[in-house]
């Protein structure tokens, strides 16, 4: 009988007396029809009222968190990484948000600030999402934000909420190396969060790898805008 | 439908939950939605839907959310399987039933990710998992698909607030231990040492196990003072006889 | 390949589908009483996430791009059906099999488990095989929660439990203590 | 003649001769030396920690069993081995509610002595690690300071943070290990002068103790026997892969709580199989889970969780390992 | 010679079932070492004690179908004369063990603990106690069925303890082909020096009685495994050792149940009988020393099984001894015959401490398989708190059949006899090493006597 309970289609019933089941079968399919006709429209109504909403609250989030990590920029364009280089704009036919994004900042003066990379990797706990800023003038970081992380609370969050950690990236120098204890005697070391050195570490690492992956790309832009 | 068995009650009758009352005697109104609250809560008392009761309640606000999400499409699916239950045929029950709840998990969905982003974020999956959890299934099979539209919204409106009740009484009890606070104010100021745990996976686990071993407890201690009642009684009609 | 080896390790026992992120509660509190249902559960369930983590990658890759206001529902009914389907070519191809795993599967378009595999697995964009692997991963952590879970529960039918404490409560307690020690996982191949 | 007034017992009429409350008592005994050593390198807060953590164990036990087991002394052993396992500085509170956790629900909830599934005093502490993440991994260097002087704020009232005192702490060996790639002298591990819980650091001691316990038959000697050669040879192994970065056999054995978990929570005799053959392999799987845990985990140590790991195994390795019935083809199996 | 020895049997006889290595033979595995206390009476020679006023003859002496009485209250019987027939081919006659007059067949305590119909005789104080004059058959010219009924009539059973009837194992079904013939001189046992006194003492009826048997089987080859905490007995046995006879002695390990049939088999032939198989199915007949010796007097004297050696012990007796002890005789005046209790005596145990029975009454009378009378001193006896199971494992660790006490243990305790069952209760000897190396004192043989009984009671499904 449980065979029966599971029948999310009304098309499976075997065909067995021709002409009663004739009937049936047309009104359950009608019947869902009708029902996802229905939930359909909803649906699309729905979509439709919360669209804008949720695309503006994604768009807030992410301006704020560049804002932050590029120390409050006038403006930013969004670039693309297309077949090994940046670009302003992405190919014709691709979805746009399926392309990995970089943030150019610019000051008042409409000079470049720096750009913003995002990158996640694996953390203490699950996968650890973080904006950062980069200068590839100076090579020095701008700011670091944790976007996205299940790190322990009240030890591995530290990466998020502590100041006096995320407040070292600004105006630390690339690539970073995590010390333990003590005093920075450098400008590439980040004093790691006691306690939490595996999601400190986690930081650390994503900084390093997406300047790896992304650096030689940022360093390739060209240097001044045409216009 | 005698004889056969859903899902829903296969997957969480298992562990002896009685579903809903049936149509059998006549109920006052205030009955269908007061039971909901405490004598057949969902949670406590029928240990359905602990999917979110524990992945969601770290904090009150969290609780708070899924509860009303989970209200919304409880009360919104009981009253529209309620009104149509003439029109689905028995065959495509279960499947109409889930279209109609998937439904109104989509716009839960989408209207909580508009209007309370960060907390949509910290609930993440579980607001989708609403379709799937056995409360709302369940309430549909045993009540709305075979009781009158007025009578399921109260009996919805009821199961929801037993849910939010239990949601409620997690997520603070989490929250207050685990961060000291209240709907993010602090409580005890900063000399306060959150038990970090009360927030992590195996927290949730341990409340639930608390707060069911507290209902027990008053379960037992009422069912062995009545049964010392009982005895005085009979001790009593015995010396009168 | 690492990477695949810490989704792996990460959905099987660091981020536990059971004992971390409680899902499938319902099979754990209700079928792991036994350890051949136990076992039996864990099988079919692994199976029917593997199924779902193939479908879900093709419903991503060609159809929901286009009508994303549709996933859920989409999951919902390609989950249903995929346990019908299961059933009835595990009834034509292993009578045997079906007659061990037969009452279990349509438990398993109820379970959360395999819809949240849906929605991690669209939600972290993975490709076909990292689905797969998570699939298996996440399945592999289901069964072995619901075994540890069922050989204890049989153990302790012979213990004498506090009336208070039998029955779920005491399930939760086990579970709890689980999820305090798989902690012990955390950060698992993540550590540079 | 005079008659006796006789006894009527079942056979055996004979003993052995132990007892568990025998059997009990001595482990806490032959602890006494690893609480004087703790002692000795703490400070006085090792005692109040210790008795703290036994207070809450034993009042507990009191409070809630039935059956008034106390005098067997499985509660004390609880209480003293958890107590071993705490940093020096941990608040008091902090400590008897580790106590009271492990008996309550990693023991009486089960039924009382022998029906629990996990190890009391490694659940209390797993508890108290995950609860107070912070508190649990200040570790005071035991030279440091006075002998008098408090090594934390243990006087601290319930639910109030620890005041952050003028006290040394260090990385223990294994965060130093496994976060800066730098070893400890052997023979401060041995000896047990470096930082870590009360009762972990002095490995040479623990091991004579357990020893000790091992020849009396208090413990299954099977056990350590199997953990120590797991974590060895894979160790080893390791080692001679990559000597910078894996550690060698000795200082994996020595450092950290491995001879405390092998020798004494490991050894618990409710939680460890009761078949040899599953002895074996409870002890191998816990050799290889703290190698992986300390190497690729994220934690420097993996002890605790590990015997936690696999004390949930135990069920299952009990029925695995059934003798194989005198006089039969197949295995006694439960069916 | 003893591993010359091994390795020539295997040659000749490869051992059935699994294949154990080499550094197995001679032993077998688990088991306990309790102390052995058998100095009180070791070197103690066997006497006999005075007659009492009072010999009481239970009907059901041995294992299997108790006796039928054929005497009535007022009959005159003679020493020898026959009290019960036996009832079923598993059965033997009970003799009078003195002369006198029948006085009563009523129920009596008996040393299981329960009441049983008995036949009590008070013994003509006169009386020479010589056996009614009868023809002694020559041995050597009775064919081995002969020799069987004639051993059979005499009332002979195992005297080990057990009292299976001897006959039974003597007379296997023509299909079962029997090898060797093992003679039980192990006595593990703490105290009991029955054995072993008989070994020292009468070495050639042993050889007798084995011959006897040998010939009542047809078997040429037989084996004496004696534990080497007996020098002097394996000494005496060697000495008289019969020429003609293939018989082998050997020295086994000093370990309880060194004596159980399937241990001996196993230590002496690297067989393990299997799980609810008789020695037979291995080709083996195991009988105690006692027994040979009991048969050599059958066919030399004529008298059935009226007497037979008891070692009464303990430190709750004031004189230790070994007696030859007409069968029926009291407690009370088997205690008398040695002195009395001492002041601290407390617990009276019929067969040794491990598997024996403790005794309410005086007046129960020894049975044929009472092979010791050890009274305990209460600072011997066990304490009768016990705790909760701490599962150290030390019951696995001693079962000799490779059980689970522990699990048993539990199911028991929750009263699950089906699944008991299922765990192999019925290979249970109910040796009782589990009990004894229980650190929570567990009465873990009583409990699985309780769930014998129980599933035995159980209807038989329809």
């Amino acid at each position: 009988m449980t065979g029966a309970e599971g029948q999310s289609g009304g098309a499976a019933v075997p065909a067995a007396p021709p002409a009663p089941d004739e009937v049936k079968t047309s009104r359950l399919l009608g019947t869902l029809g009708v029902g996802g006709a229905v939930a359909g429209v909803l649906l699309v109504i729905a979509f439709g009222l919360t669209l804008p909403t949720i695309e503006a609250n994604k768009a807030r989030e992410l301006e704020v968190a560049v804002k932050e990590v590029l120390k409050a920029p006038a403006r930013y364009e969004t670039l693309y990484v297309v077949g090994g280089a940046l670009a302003r704009k992405v190919p014709d036919g691709t979805d746009p948000k399926k392309i990995e994004r970089v943030f150019l900042g610019y000051g008042t003066d409409n000079q470049r600030v720096g750009f913003a990379m995002v990158s996640a990797e694996a953390g203490f706990q699950d996968l650890v999402k973080v904006i950062f800023g980069y200068d590839p003038k100076t090579k020095q970081l701008l700011g670091m934000k944790v976007l996205e992380s299940k790190e322990t609370p009240g030890l591995g969050d530290k990466i998020e909420k502590d100041q006096a950690f995320v407040s070292q990236f600004a105006g630390a120098q690339a690539p970073l190396v995590g010390i333990k204890t003590g005093k920075r005697s450098n400008p590439r070391e980040v004093v790691m969060i006691t306690g939490a050195t595996i999601s400190s570490k986690a930081v650390i690492r994503i900084i390093n790898s997406a300047l790896k992956r992304l650096g030689p790309l940022v360093d390739a832009y060209p240097q001044e805008d045409k216009g | 439908m005698s004889g056969e068995v859903s899902p829903a009650d296969l997957h969480c009758g298992a562990h002896g939950a009685s579903a809903g009352v049936g149509p059998r005697r006549a109920v006052p109104p205030g009955e269908d939605l007061v039971k909901g609250f405490w004598r057949e809560n969902p949670v406590l008392v029928q240990l359905l839907g602990l999917c979110p009761t524990l992945a969601v309640t770290n904090s009150v606000a969290n609780s708070a959310v899924m509860g009303i999400a989970t209200f919304f499409v409880l009360v919104g699916s009981s009253l529209l399987v309620s009104a149509s239950r003439r029109f689905i045929p028995n065959e495509v029950r279960i499947t109409s039933y889930i279209l109609i709840i998937a439904t109104f998990v989509s716009i839960a969905e989408m209207a909580l990710q508009a209007l309370v982003p960060d907390i949509h974020k910290a609930l993440g999956a579980f607001v989708a998992l609403i379709v799937v959890n056995c409360i709302i299934l369940g309430r549909q099979e045993a009540f709305a698909g075979r009781n009158p539209v007025g009578r399921s919204v109260l009996d919805a409106v009821g199961m929801g607030s037993g849910f939010m009740i239990a949601m409620l009484i997690m997520g603070s009890v989490r929250e207050v231990l685990g961060s000291g606070t209240f709907l993010g104010v602090s409580l005890f100021g900063p000399g306060f040492e959150p038990w970090v745990i009360m927030v992590l996976p195996p927290g949730g686990f341990f409340t639930l196990a608390f707060v069911l071993l507290t209902v027990a407890w008053f379960k037992r201690r009422k069912a062995l003072k009545a049964r010392e009642a009982e005895r005085h009684d009979v001790a009593v009609v015995e010396r009168a006889a | 390949m690492g990477d695949l080896a810490w989704i792996f390790l990460s959905s099987m026992v660091v981020n536990n589908f059971t004992l971390m992120l409680f899902l499938g509660l319902c099979p754990f509190l209700g079928v792991s009483g036994r350890i051949d249902t136990a076992i039996r559960m864990g099988v079919a369930d692994t199976f029917v996430l593997i199924m779902t983590a193939v479908a879900v990658w093709f419903l991503n890759a060609f159809v929901l791009p286009s009508a994303p206001y549709l996933r859920l529902i989409a999951f919902i009914i390609v989950i249903a059906s995929l346990v019908q389907v299961v059933e009835m070519v595990i009834k034509k191809l292993s009578p045997a099999l079906f007659r061990a795993l037969g009452i279990y599967l349509p438990l398993i378009t109820t379970n959360c488990a395999v819809l949240a595999l849906a929605i991690f697995q669209t939600n972290r964009e993975y490709g076909l095989l990292e689905g797969v692997v998570f699939a298996i991963g996440s399945g592999a952590g289901l069964t072995l929660a619901l075994l540890v879970m069922a050989s204890i529960r049989e153990g302790i039918e012979l213990a004498d439990v506090p009336e208070v404490a039998k029955g779920t409560a005491l399930v939760l307690l086990i579970a709890g203590s689980l999820s305090l020690a798989f902690m012990g996982f955390a950060g698992l191949l993540s550590a540079s | 003649m005079s008659n006796p007034s006789l006894l009527i017992t079942a056979s055996p009429h004979l003993a052995a001769g132990d007892s568990t409350p025998k059997i009990m008592w001595t482990v806490v005994a032959s602890l006494a030396p690893i609480v004087a050593v703790a002692t000795y390198f703490f400070g006085p807060s090792a005692p109040l920690v210790m008795a703290a953590a036994t207070a809450g164990a034993v009042v507990t036990e009191r409070a809630f069993d039935r059956r008034g087991t106390l005098h067997d002394g499985s509660a004390v052993i609880t209480g003293i081995l958890l107590g071993l396992t705490l940093p020096a500085g941990l608040p008091l509170w902090m400590a008897f509610t580790g106590g009271a956790f492990g008996i309550g629900i990693g023991k009486l909830v089960f039924g009382g002595l022998g029906q629990n599934v996990f190890n009391p005093a490694l659940l209390g502490r797993a508890f108290l690690q995950a609860a107070f993440p912070v508190a649990m991994t200040t570790w005071p260097v035991p030279a440091a300071g006075g002998w008098w002087s408090l090594r934390g704020d243990i006087f601290a009232l319930p639910f109030a943070s620890p005041r952050a005192l003028e006290t040394v702490t260090g990385a223990t060996p294994l965060g130093r290990m496994k976060f800066d790639l730098q070893a400890t002298p052997l023979l401060d591990l041995v000896l047990g002068t470096t930082s870590g819980s009360l009762g972990e650091t002095s490995g040479l001691l623990i091991l004579l103790c357990g020893g000790y316990l091992a020849l009396r038959n208090y413990l299954n000697w099977r056990i350590p026997a199997s953990i120590f050669a797991a974590v060895a040879i894979v160790a080893t192994g390791l080692h001679a892969l990559d000597p910078a970065r894996y550690p060698g056999a000795a200082f994996m054995l020595f450092s950290g709580g491995l001879m405390l978990g092998a020798m004494y929570m490991a050894t618990d005799l409710v939680t460890s199989p009761v078949t040899n053959p599953g002895c074996w392999i409870f002890g191998a799987a816990i050799g290889l889970l703290v190698v992986v845990i300390r190497i690729w985990g994220g934690l420097a140590e993996g002890v605790m969780y590990s015997i936690l790991i696999v004390n949930a195994f135990v069920p299952l390795l009990n029925r695995w390992t059934q003798p194989r019935l005198f006089g039969s083809a197949g295995r006694t199996v439960r069916s | 010679m003893r591993l010359g020895g091994v390795s020539e049997r295997r040659r000749r006889f490869p051992p059935r079932g699994t294949e154990s290595p080499v550094w197995n033979h001679l032993k077998f595995r688990h088991g306990v070492h309790p102390p052995e206390l058998k100095d009180l009476t070791a070197r103690i020679a066997i006497r006999r004690v005075p007659y009492p006023d009072e010999v009481v003859l239970h009907l059901r002496q041995h294992a299997g179908k108790p006796a039928r009485p054929v005497v009535k209250a007022g009959d005159r019987v003679e020493r020898g004369d026959v009290l019960g027939e036996p009832d079923g081919y598993v059965s033997t006659p009970v003799h009078a063990s003195a002369a006198g007059t029948v006085e009563q067949i009523c129920l009596w305590p008996h040393p299981d603990g329960s009441y049983a119909p008995a036949v009590r005789i008070a013994v003509d104080r006169y009386s020479p106690q010589a056996p009614r004059p009868r023809l002694v058959p020559d041995w050597m010219r009775l064919e081995p069925p002969e020799l069987v009924e004639a051993i059979r009539q005499a009332g002979v059973v195992g005297l080990g303890g057990a009292a299976f009837p001897t006959h039974v194992k003597l007379a296997p079904p023509k299909d079962q082909v029997v090898d060797t013939v093992l003679i039980n001189g192990c006595e593990c046992e703490p105290y009991l020096t029955t054995d072993h006194r008989t070994m020292v003492e009468y070495p050639e009826r042993v050889h007798l009685g084995l011959r006897i048997m040998m010939r009542c089987l047809g078997v040429t080859r037989a084996m004496i495994g004696i534990e080497l905490n007996k020098p002097d007995a394996i000494a005496a046995i060697r000495r008289t050792l019969p020429s003609d006879l293939d018989v082998t002695v050997l020295g086994l390990e000093v370990k309880y149940p060194q004596g159980a049939e399937k241990m001996l088999i196993k230590a002496l032939l690297d067989r393990e009988v299997p799980s609810g198989k008789l020695p037979l199915h291995v080709g083996v007949v195991v009988q105690n020393v006692a027994s040979a010796a009991t048969i050599a007097e059958v066919f030399e004297t004529g008298l059935p099984l009226v007497e037979r050696i008891v070692t009464v012990t303990g430190r709750g007796v004031k004189r230790p001894s070994n007696l030859i002890v007409p069968v029926g005789m009291k407690l009370r005046d088997l205690i008398d015959a040695c002195g009395g209790f001492t002041a601290d005596a407390r617990e009276i145990v019929f067969g040794g401490p491990m598997m024996g029975f403790a005794q309410a009454h005086l007046d129960t009378p020894l049975v044929k398989g009472t092979s010791g009378v050890v009274v305990l001193a209460a600072a011997e006896t066990k304490p009768t708190v016990s705790y909760p199971c701490i599962r150290c494992g030390h019951c696995l660790d001693s079962c000799p059949v490779f059980l689970n006490p522990q699990l048993l243990g539990q199911l028991a305790l929750k009263e699950r006899w089906e699944e008991m069952e299922t765990n192999h209760l019925a290979d249970c000897m109910l040796c009782g090493c589990c009990g004894y190396t229980c650190p929570s004192n567990i009465p873990l043989p009583q409990l699985f006597a309780l769930a014998k009984v129980a599933l035995r009671r159980r209807p038989a499904p329809v």
